[in-house]
């Protein structure tokens, strides 16, 4: 390893999966993220002690997750948005059942069949919870391919130190772009043993059993507030962004993956024109990197949150914010990539 | 130095192809690069597309509205593209396919009869390597050498005879853009 | 005596009539057409006996058959 | 000389967006031919699916409407109960209505659903990119099936006539092709029995065509042609599998 | 009609969608809103011109509405927490295509398989979208019998009007239990006509389709466009809420549902103690009554938010005060239903 | 004096929750004194579905999971892929195999996962206070067909063990009842069979078993199993209808 | 005014209907009503139990914590309510079902023998009947008459032969609470 | 010569062992148990056969037989 090879999203996405020990792999093609499927296949097929499922849906195949990751495999499945619609159900089992396993989404333009062009305009289903009750997943949102390699790896340990599944919120344009990868070694990090609740058989040991509900009320909620738990040790300990030149910025963008980079152009074209324009880009979705963006409204006091959307993560921005400074928003829809230029725009339209 | 360019015909006349060799090219030679396709359905018959970028800096936005060079291997592609280039760009157009002219007279043209050339060297699939060829020489963004070990490593076990019609092509391609 | 018209921008090229035809009098055309596509043309007209088999086959409906 | 044969009514302008040789057309052509003949267009609603004929709404000259992956059958049944003396056809691929869509079929035919389903098993997921369907054929390679299917984890293809035709209410089931202009005409004849099945109101109606998908196959329309006849067909028996006549 | 008759919540949704002209129904079995189903057998089946069914599942029982509302049809479907993540891919496309419908969801305890005691968890669910995509529904909150009756008649007429699926957001507890109830005459409301939209064969007409997708992303960003229009729309119009002493309040409590009911005897109990607590019940979920907390955290500077969730409408609430007061939270998970008293606790420990 | 009739080590000391009467229990007995005599309870994982029998995990002495509703067949196909030497089965009511489930239980099947499946048919949702399945019988009166299920809106009952028999991979197949020592005697018998189906690495395996709900079918125990006999048998013929000798 | 009674016992005693029907007569006297069943799964077999209350003022929490009266039908309901009850409460209990004594004592008692009078009467099935006429008595939340006719309207068609026996066993229990 | 035991407390009083029972010794008890369910009871234990058929076909494991 150590040298640069040329890959495409979706595909680096698999190969850093199998690398991170991933060797379990359940899920239905859709565009823009069938490579990903295709990968597994190819890997997994030929591979010992592994297995490579097409399911029958994309619910059999987080149904599919769901009892690999119980026997303590890693496993992952992947879609993009009506796809990840379709899992609701089965991740809210996963997360109250507390079994670590990831689920990737590329997104494309919605809602409904929407289009294939990428999107983000699944920020609160991912963040928030799409599913029913109280729960949340890790959500990491790359902006590079390599990124979507070091941060797949990453999700499965988050994954396995939180006990919780885990999703890479990507997008269409991250999974279909080339470009040059690397996969690093990795120090091994010291993650928690699976022996304590996997199902393995009980030889040797009581019978255990791995469920999501009780009738129970009180125990339910106990369930929650551990749950609530490590969502608080991960806010605290977990949280990941890149800031670039927040020191006396006119202005602070916000934005995540794809976006982000666009960003970093028209951050360049600005400079040239004398303009010092800041951008925090949340590398955690969930947990969400509230600090920073409340310590820098206590300075800065104008914000813009762009996404590929109508409007979602900027709630989370203004949240932070909390009132200390202007948040605005420009966002663009249904699959429509925004251009250094427009941004650039916007953001003079504020100062 | 960053150069963009957009490759752009009909789906089945190898685009994408063309755009991984340059890609790939200019990773070996130290640069950064991007490759984004078009993608989906529209495929299907009708028009695609891929965009390279390969620069000296990393890569920002790899979302190119104005490239420095299209490829137009159809008429449909340039009718879509001729107004994007930027000024003084470049257009590498396959002559087989577009009679017209380039209406634009800030740009640099190379016509290429890509097809008939491909069709003299008995394989109509390599047109797209006489193109790629011209744009190469015309834009010199990586050496053709590079472009040659490129094909080496991928054109591997029962296409490496497909090696040398590709190479041949692709210098034909060099040689109409010196003229 | 029986005829076809063959809309050559309707044509894919992809010549499942011309293997339709039992007096095999379709083939395909040199040039392209605008999509880019080799067109189907009937060659000695005469011998054609309005089957419409190549119209039956044809999944573009390029095909037209008078009589 | 007039015209004997030329665009039917119930297809609108609007060129198909499918690849050369794909039989989505010709089996497109040959719904609308019915529809023409039994002049029920303007009572008509049709469902398309998400597949490569997710556009087949721009195509039918009758009212449409697009469904969720796999659950055609279902908006079929929302329609129909609503609006029972309407038409409803609904189109769906082998990746639709064999894998996602599985529950939604069985018990819309399990009901006697009084619809027509129109089921294109071209033995792949065309609109994705060529991926394994439930009816690929055992060896076929695929994007998810690189080595092959293997029966051994991938299970054999999957006879979706043959297993519907065990549901009493599932009234009028056939198989057809359309490789050849003798196919062609015997698969309009059992589009228009299945049509014929929901105007008398005996229930649920569906139709197995036999396509191809040259793309994805990585073959010529005429070879993919001979590739469904010397290999889908056998594994894939033509005929009718359930007439009205057996139905109480 | 006029006069009182006793009758449990699912019930009365269900007759009170019959008398608003609800004459199709597809769900699919689930605790704690299966009388709701079983209402609509008894009464739809021997209807003309009307139809029940079961559904094999929730994703079919949500596309069954998609055909049956495409059509103009009133059209309704219900389910609980589980159920209505399945469903999420389907609302996600109907809200898309732009057809009205009314879908119910008697909340339980969460998330998984959860309990069957009453929830409030879904509501990021509701209200942010669950499914992929910019979208959102209509969400009514109703906190007694009656008002299950009222706002179940009122969903079907806002979802007519902005062509837009509407939610009834209730929990097991309001769909259990039983209390008197009055099928009021209602003044016909001028609705949208549905002729030109409505998929009825072409007769006389072009054919026309309802679809949720289109390849161009422009187009699809320009129906987004289009969408936010209705949503700012509804934020301007149909904002609805109750306040209860405001005035000179030391602490306002917001709450929906059956939470703001228990809070009613909380605050009558604190009145005895000489505390002045106020109220603010929404019951629009969305749109939410952002207006009406802005003013009120102008004046007053204590909100407490109660849920039966570990924390959810607690952000609109937020968002809405945007940092003129301090907001709290207080939240009873898994199917707990918080008691007066202990709410009356929590209140004292602001004061 | 020894003991010849007790507790298979298989079941836990936790009480069943089911009502008096109900046949859930002596399915799970039958199960557990299966598990007990191949000796494979500790290396056995079993699924339990939503239904009545969501409390099985407290009651098997073995791993359970508890699936999502109709998902139990996946959550196994998971399972077995990840540890193929393990032993898996599902248990699932006819609810839950039967109506949402069914995608999953027709692939699960064809793909010949190496599972056994218990499918208890009540023809009643037992759990949510009895609605109607799809395999409850024409004229029976439930929540949901109050009128009593009519064939023409809502279908006949769906015998599933003959349609998931047209799957070439459903290795072993078999329907039996518990209504007197005797079928449960047969019963135990068919479940070892398709228990050592999955033993032989032969494939899928299922075994249908009739069952009462005296509850929501509001009738006595003892007027349940007669109801069984007389109605439900009757329409569900007991026996084999796949066995591994009839696959290659 | 208001009155809160939870009633418990083995699901198949009749809980749900005495909750109804007093509900019922509450709505008739003109008072706000609520009834709230315990639900799902543990009504099989195990104990279940219904909250009825009736109040002058709108009700606002219908979910009760400390209830003025409970009417225990068996030993498991009295182990879990009889602490909850509000000081100087009511318990009715079915002492057919429940030998044991009540441990507080500021609590108004009254024991009634429900099975066995139910049998003397010819059906078990009123026991809850005989419960429930002790409790309107003793609580006088609402008038006996009042009970008769929502009997009355509750058991029509076939079931109207059963409503005298019902009505027998309300008497009889009203009788226990006037010992 | 066989016994069996019935666990009153395990015992629902589902009665489907009374009709099990070749020899029809098995009966059910007046009074409840602590779940409230007339429990089964063995009358003339002498005639019990040890066939287990009860046993078999008792839900709820309440019975066991001895040899
Ligand atoms: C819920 C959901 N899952 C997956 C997809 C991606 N998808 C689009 S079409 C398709 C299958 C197409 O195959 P088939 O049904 O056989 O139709 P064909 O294109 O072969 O005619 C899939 C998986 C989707 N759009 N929605
Ligand atoms: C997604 C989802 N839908 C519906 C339900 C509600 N539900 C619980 S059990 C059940 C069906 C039970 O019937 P069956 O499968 O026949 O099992 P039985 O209780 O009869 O043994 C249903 C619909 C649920 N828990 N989850
Ligand atoms: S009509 Fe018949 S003969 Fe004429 S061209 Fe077509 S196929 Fe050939
Ligand atoms: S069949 Fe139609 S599309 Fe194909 S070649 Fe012939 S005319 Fe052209
Ligand atoms: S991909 Fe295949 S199925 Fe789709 S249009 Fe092309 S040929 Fe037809
Ligand atoms: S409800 Fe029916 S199936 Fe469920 S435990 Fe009771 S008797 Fe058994
Ligand atoms: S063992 Fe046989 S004889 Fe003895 S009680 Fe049981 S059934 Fe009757
Ligand atoms: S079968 Fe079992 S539970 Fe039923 S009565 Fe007999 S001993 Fe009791
Ligand atoms: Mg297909
Ligand atoms: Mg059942």
């Amino acid at each position: 390893m150590g040298e640069k090879i040329l890959m495409k999203g979706n595909e680096a996405i698999g190969e850093a999966a199998v690398q991170a020990g991933c060797h379990y792999y359940f899920g239905y093609p859709i565009t823009p993220q069938s490579e990903l499927t295709a990968y597994m296949a190819k890997k997994l097929l030929k591979m010992e002690n592994a297995a490579f499922v097409q399911a029958e849906s994309e619910i059999a195949a987080i149904n599919m997750v769901y009892g690999a990751a119980s026997t303590g495999a890693r496993t992952m499945t992947s879609s993009s948005s009506p796809g990840i619609s379709l899992k609701q159900e089965g991740i809210s089992y996963i997360a109250c059942s507390e079994v670590p396993c990831v689920v990737v989404n590329m997104q494309r333009g919605g809602p409904g069949l929407g289009s294939i062009q990428p999107g983000q305009a699944d920020y609160f289903q991912a963040t928030k919870g799409g599913g029913h009750g109280d729960y949340h997943l890790i959500v990491l949102a790359p902006s590079s391919v390599q990124e979507l390699v070091d941060l797949t790896m990453d999700a499965f340990d988050l994954a396995d130190k939180y006990t919780n599944p885990a999703m890479i919120l990507g997008d269409g344009l991250l999974g279909q772009m080339m470009e040059a990868v690397e996969f690093k070694k990795r120090q091994k990090v010291k993650l928690p043993d699976k022996s304590s609740w996997a199902l393995t058989g009980c030889k040797g040991r009581e019978h255990r059993y791995i469920v999501s509900f009780d009738l129970d009320p009180d125990i339910l909620e106990k369930w929650n507030l551990k749950i609530e738990k490590k969502y608080n040790k991960l806010k605290e300990k977990e949280v990941r962004y890149e800031a670039i030149n927040l020191e006396n910025a006119d202005l602070v963008l916000v934005a995540y993956g794809t976006v982000a980079r666009i960003i970093k152009t028209a951050i360049q074209d600005a400079k040239k024109e004398g303009l010092n324009i800041g951008l925090i880009r949340p590398i955690t979705l969930f947990p969400f990197p509230e600090k920073v963006i409340a310590e820098t409204a206590e300075k800065v006091k104008k914000f813009l949150t762009v996404e590929m959307s109508m409007g979602q993560m900027v709630e989370d921005v203004k949240l932070a914010v909390n009132g200390k400074a202007e948040v605005k928003f420009y966002g663009r829809a249904g699959g429509v990539i925004p251009s250094p230029e427009e941004i650039l725009n916007e953001v003079k339209k504020y100062l | 130095m960053i150069e963009e360019v957009i490759i752009a015909g009909f789906g089945g006349q190898g685009l994408m192809l063309m755009g991984r060799l340059l890609a790939y090219a200019g990773m070996l030679e130290g640069k950064k690069v991007a490759w984004m396709p078009s993608y989906g359905p529209e495929m299907r018959g009708g028009t695609a597309n891929c965009t390279v970028i390969i620069s000296s800096e990393e890569i920002a936005s790899p979302v190119v509205h104005c490239p420095k060079a299209v490829i137009a291997m159809n008429k449909p592609s340039l009718d879509k593209f001729e107004s994007t280039v930027q000024k003084d760009g470049l257009i590498i157009l396959n002559d087989s396919l577009i009679k017209q002219k380039v209406k634009r007279n800030d740009l640099k043209v190379v016509r290429v009869s890509a097809n008939e050339i491909a069709n003299k060297l008995g394989n109509l699939k390599v047109a797209n390597m006489v193109a790629l060829g011209a744009y190469v020489k015309k834009s010199g963004v990586v050496k053709m050498e590079t472009i040659f070990k490129v094909l080496g490593k991928t054109l591997t076990g029962p296409k490496e005879k497909l090696i040398d019609i590709n190479k041949n092509a692709l210098k034909k391609g060099e040689e109409t853009a010196i003229k | 005596m029986a005829k076809i018209i063959i809309d050559e921008e309707k044509c894919k090229g992809c010549e499942l009539c011309t293997v339709a035809c039992p007096e095999n009098i379709i083939v395909m055309a040199k040039h392209f057409n605008k999509k880019g596509y080799h067109p189907a043309e009937q060659i000695n007209p005469e011998k054609c006996t309005g089957c419409a088999f190549c119209a039956l086959t044809c999944p573009d409906l390029a095909i037209e058959v008078y009589k | 000389m007039k015209k004997v044969f030329g665009r039917p009514e119930s297809l609108t302008e609007v060129p198909f967006t499918y690849c050369p040789g794909c039989h989505h057309g010709i089996a497109h052509r040959l719904i609308a031919e019915v529809l023409d003949e039994f002049e029920i267009r303007e009572n008509t609603i049709g469902v398309c699916p998400v597949g490569c004929s997710v556009f087949a709404y721009l195509f039918f000259n009758c009212d449409m409407i697009s469904a969720a992956h796999g659950r055609a059958p279902a908006t079929a049944t929302g329609i129909k109960r609503a609006k029972p003396d309407s038409i409803v056809f609904a189109y769906q691929g082998d990746g639709d209505l064999a894998s996602i869509g599985t529950a939604e079929i069985v018990h819309a035919a399990n009901r006697g659903e009084n619809i027509t389903v129109i089921f294109i098993n071209n033995a792949i997921y065309g609109m994705t990119g060529g991926q394994m369907a439930p009816t690929t054929l055992v060896g076929q390679v695929t994007q998810t099936s690189p080595y092959g299917r293997d029966p051994k984890t991938m299970g054999y293809p999957i006879k979706m006539a043959e297993m519907l035709s065990t549901l009493k209410r599932a009234t009028y089931i056939s198989r057809v092709a359309l490789t050849k202009p003798a196919y062609i005409v015997k698969a309009k004849k059992a589009i228009k029995k299945a049509f014929q099945v929901q105007l008398d109101g005996k229930g649920f109606s569906m139709v197995e065509i036999l396509s191809t998908c040259p793309t994805n196959w990585g073959l010529s329309p005429i070879e993919a042609n001979k590739w469904v006849e010397e290999n889908m067909i056998p594994y894939y028996p033509l005929g009718e599998f359930k007439t009205p006549e057996e139905v109480e």
